[in-house]
């Protein structure tokens, strides 16, 4: 009999089973997908963002269908951290997969309070924070695109916790690669590239945006040749894994961002169509690897290859 | 959470019915086991493409022979054309029952049905239901733009419901929109204390709604909202909640679409 | 009868018949959609991106397909401007549109130089410079991505015209308004909204880029809601007309891009799926005005309403 | 520039006649009367979707009864999955006659005709053509990686053509690929001097040319290119030149898609 192959990855002090993770704002809070598989087979399940307060979110319409892509406007609307811990949290029990919290801040202050609250949760393995979300008037775009502001939200957030900090990028930037360069420096232990692009729609027929807030993020296929660029570029500019996240439908896209050099990635809005996409990415991963002679996945992150030379020489350092 | 199902199924028919109006039929035992009037289904159209990209919501239009389910469906754009380009023995993957489905009335009320349009859809179903409960004959009250868009009227006969038909041209039936009928209605015989069921356009439900309220009747729209998952998981298909402190916005797709109609802000409408 | 609708419009001083503009570098070099339509039936005609030298462009694959996108590293292979002038633009005489030739500079000098040159060509209408190219690793990123950089160059091709100067940016930037505020500054009179977006690709069997060149620029029908969201973003921060680009496939399209502000659009990727998408766009604007009872586009442009406002209120004056 | 047009065509027929291998006719008057072998069509499949959003180049395959023209193509992504799933009747829109096509021999010159897979596509329309001019019988190879995907070598004996076939597992005819064939050919009779036409996957075209080019023999190849516009304005189809200073790159679309095996810079393929 062959023997399976090793898909497990390690993220930022992390060590997950394999490399598959739902992204955030796709997955709820974690078990509404039951109906159709065990969330136990994922490598890491990330949670609805989270803030200090409750978030009523946007008014709606709040999402609309693009070519191959989604435009939210959802506006973070969320439970709130305490409600999240108390309320939603027992409910995992059964899950066997660590759940990471992507938390969201007015102020650094606020990021800060949030990582005390959460360091002292146990059921709770990582933080993702989310300076990246477009769809906030105030701050949340700032930390995003500013290093300085990047780097101070990580060091606060850092500096509150003992879990592994991973900090998710905006693309909205000119160069990617200096916002994660600041992160790093900050004590980040894990990046996610990327969150969703800003866009807008308009209704010729009322000459109104489609989207109430005007503005909103866009992820789907849409964006996965950009998303797959920016992971390009920060893996060849920072030491600390990186999460790839945009597009990712099936397994070959997952496989283009662990070629890239993604150490994991993140299944977004497919969750809506398919929503065994993850399930499924897990199961092809493993087939695909089988039938590869890929013993383990470690092998392939970072394996592209340009002009017969391997690419991303240190993709297999970060998991080690 | 109800039982929900994902399920690749093999089309019977999807033949056209009217104006750019369709109807699609295909068997599923447990779905049609599970199914409740009002529920909806997300149907993947995209097999071989990913534009469109999001499964679309379509009711639960009918269940005949225990277990062959029927969507009725118009074509406003990509993605109801693809799916009327479908032909008998295609497949599509749906996922369903989803929502709450109508609050069935108890056997000695009034039921009163209020159809705008493809808000049929989902009408036919629940009087499907409720006439196997009802002691009263069920009234409907169904209207259309033109008589090139009426459907089912023979259908909806056979159900043995008090029918009555509007158009906005005068085209067929009586010349009107189909809120006239309530009010008219209410003039006549607010004292049999009707429970009103309605789908349809927003404004039409607002109308309704807000008539009900005004008359103190219990009332059950159906609403429509911009669904990406269907599962309460995006937060997409939001409505304003009237007066709830704790839940600001309603969620089409869990908390509906059937909302009694003092749950919905009219006013935002 | 009806009378037509007046769809002529003001692009900083170049009075056009239409709105409807063909994008550099896919258009040829101005007649090679002749077998389908008559191309003085459109507003304008912009050539391929033509530099000093001719180039011989990247390595191939060029292209590859993503969903609902063309990601491209064409590596500005074209011609050069002498040999343009010469040998393309004598076979343009019966064409009754205005010709804007596109042009890049490996430097701020050759910016310059081919200012200069084509001042003397009269048959050439106006310049657009790009200053946003992605495909070419020299200067071209560089300039479209520093407001100073972009400032400079357009001040050195203004300073050397009496044509019309429209500068087309790269959305590849945490802030477009700085830059479109910039090259404003500078001189430009008019602003095209945007080049491509940086893309990749991987080929997961060979675990190759599936570009040469790596990195490439993303077109089409996927890049349009973010594009739309650009053009918002410039159309509320500079008083110069703007010209809208980016996944316009219809006339549905276009007036999106109308209504949020754009005085024209340009067609790009569309030519190439229906090489008759520009001339169907024009006729289906003036069905669209005779439908709706506008008798001059000008009354469209910037009517995006807001919260039952007219948001851009300034949209009119611009074409004036 | 040739005459092009854009037409949109009524499908008259599309069946599988392979491994994952597809054959489709339609009728184009206009179309059947500029083609000549080695051309292309390209054809647009989302009428109702934008993914797959370019069109996709086919070489016209044969035609017959004066108008009917044929497309022989192979499933091998989402466009020709899609292409498979459209009926009789369904239409679709076509651009061409594309490309220069190839140059047909003079009657005395011996031809010899190499298909790799899909390569026999263009190479059908070439020898019923050839056929019409030739004094010489034509010699054709044809390769194929099992007997699965073997097809159409009745249709080729009908032709009246000396016909080898290769699969690289010997499950049907000489066990090999289609090259081993031509350098037995070219020990046995260089002295005939054949034209060689060769299409199919491009390492075999290499080895083709190189051959030809060593044995000094007019060798026209047909490439492949990934292509956007078709027309030569995007600049997307480029293959290198081989010492061409003027020109470093040719393109497909235009230049080719056939093209003499010397003008190629076959290092880099
Ligand atoms: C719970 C529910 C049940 C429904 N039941 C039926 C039914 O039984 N029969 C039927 O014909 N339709 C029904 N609809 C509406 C149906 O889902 C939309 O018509 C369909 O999704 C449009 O898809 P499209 O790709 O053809 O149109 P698109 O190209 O996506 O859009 C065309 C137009 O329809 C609007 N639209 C798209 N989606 C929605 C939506 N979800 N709600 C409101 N407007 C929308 C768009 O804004 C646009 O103006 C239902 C919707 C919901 C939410
Ligand atoms: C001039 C010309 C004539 C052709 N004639 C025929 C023919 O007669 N019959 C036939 O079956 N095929 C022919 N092809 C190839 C055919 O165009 C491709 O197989 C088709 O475009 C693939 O589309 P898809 O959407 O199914 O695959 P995609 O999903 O687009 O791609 C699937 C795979 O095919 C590769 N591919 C895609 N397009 C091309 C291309 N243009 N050239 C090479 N590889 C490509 C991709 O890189 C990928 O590996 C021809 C190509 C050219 C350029
Ligand atoms: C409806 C929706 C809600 C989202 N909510 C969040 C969020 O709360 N926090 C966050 O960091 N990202 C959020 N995202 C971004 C996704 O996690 C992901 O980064 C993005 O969608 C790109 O991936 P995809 O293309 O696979 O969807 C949201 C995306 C969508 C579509
Ligand atoms: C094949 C190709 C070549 C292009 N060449 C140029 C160029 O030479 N100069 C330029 O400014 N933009 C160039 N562009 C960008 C287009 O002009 C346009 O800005 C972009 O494609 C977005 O519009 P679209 O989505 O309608 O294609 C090119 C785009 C494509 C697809
Ligand atoms: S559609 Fe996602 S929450 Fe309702
Ligand atoms: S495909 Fe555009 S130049 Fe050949």
């Amino acid at each position: 009999m062959v023997s399976q192959p090793d898909l497990s990855v390690n993220i930022g002090g992390l060590k997950i089973k394999n490399p598959v993770i739902t992204a955030s704002g796709t997955f709820g809070y974690g078990n509404e997908l039951i109906p159709f598989y065990d969330p136990s087979l994922l490598g890491v399940i990330i949670v609805k963002g989270l803030s200090i307060q409750p978030m009523p979110g946007n008014p709606p319409p709040r999402i609309i269908e693009t070519p191959c892509g989604l435009l939210n406007a959802i506006g973070l609307a969320n439970i709130g951290i305490e409600t999240f811990i108390e309320e939603k949290l027992p409910s995992l029990v059964k899950i066997k997969t660590p759940i990471i919290t992507n938390i969201y801040g007015h102020s650094i202050k606020e990021y800060a309070e949030m990582a005390k609250r959460i360091e002292s949760v146990d059921r709770i393995a990582a933080i993702e924070i989310n300076i990246s979300c477009p769809n906030v008037e105030k701050g949340g775009m700032a930390f995003g695109t500013d290093p300085d502001a990047a780097a101070r939200v990580t060091d606060q957030v850092v500096k509150n916790t003992t879990k592994p900090v991973i900090v998710k990028l905006t693309p909205n930037v000119t160069d990617v690669s200096i916002i994660a360069k600041a992160v790093e420096s900050a004590g980040a232990q894990a990046i996610s590239v990327t969150n969703t692009f800003l866009g807008m729609a308009v209704d010729v027929a009322t000459r109104q945006p489609k989207l109430t807030n005007i503005i909103g993020g866009l992820s789907g296929p849409a964006i996965k040749p950009m998303a797959l660029y920016l992971v390009h570029k920060v893996v060849t500019n920072v030491k600390i894994p990186v999460i790839g996240v945009g597009g990712i439908m099936d397994y070959q896209d997952a496989l283009e961002f662990i070629i890239v050099g993604a150490s994991a990635i993140q299944v977004g809005t497919a969750n809506f169509i398919n929503p065994k996409t993850a399930i499924d990415i897990v199961r092809d991963l493993t087939d695909y690897c089988l039938k590869e002679k890929v013993s383990n996945i470690n092998q392939i992150i970072g394996s592209l290859k340009t002009n017969g030379e391997n690419y991303e020489k240190s993709g297999d350092k970060k998991n080690k | 959470m109800n039982e929900v199902l994902e399920e690749t199924v093999s089309i019977k028919f999807n033949r056209q019915i009217g104006k750019d109006t369709w109807l699609m039929g295909f068997r599923s035992d447990n779905l049609a086991s599970l199914a409740k009037p009002g529920q909806f289904l997300m149907v993947h159209l995209g097999r071989t493409t990913k534009d469109p990209l999001l499964r679309r919501p379509f009711s639960i239009h009918r269940i005949q022979d225990k277990n062959q389910l029927m969507l009725l469906y118009k074509i406003v754009g990509k993605g109801t054309l693809l799916l009327s380009c479908l032909k008998e023995d295609d497949s599509i993957s749906v996922i369903g029952p989803l929502g709450n489905g109508f609050t069935i009335s108890k056997p000695h009320e009034k039921t009163l049905l209020i159809a705008g349009g493809m808000g049929v859809a989902p009408l036919f179903f629940l009087a499907q239901s409720l006439n196997k409960v009802q002691k009263q004959k069920i009234t409907m009250f169904l209207g259309f733009t033109t008589s090139q868009e009426v459907i089912l009227i023979n259908e909806l006969k056979d159900l043995n419901i008090d029918l009555s038909l509007t158009t906005e041209d005068g085209s067929l039936g009586i010349t009107g929109i189909v809120t006239d009928l309530l009010d008219e209605y209410l003039d006549r015989e607010l004292n049999s204390k009707p429970v009103i069921y309605a789908c349809g356009p927003i404004l039409m439900l607002k109308k309704v709604a807000q008539m009900a309220i005004a008359s103190n009747l219990r009332c059950y729209v159906s609403l429509e909202g911009h669904m990406a998952c269907s599962l309460g998981i995006c937060q997409g298909c939001a409505v304003k909640a009237n007066n709830n402190k704790n839940k600001p916005y309603y969620y089409v797709c869990q908390d509906g679409p059937v909302f009694s109609s003092e749950m919905i802000d009219w006013q935002v409408m």
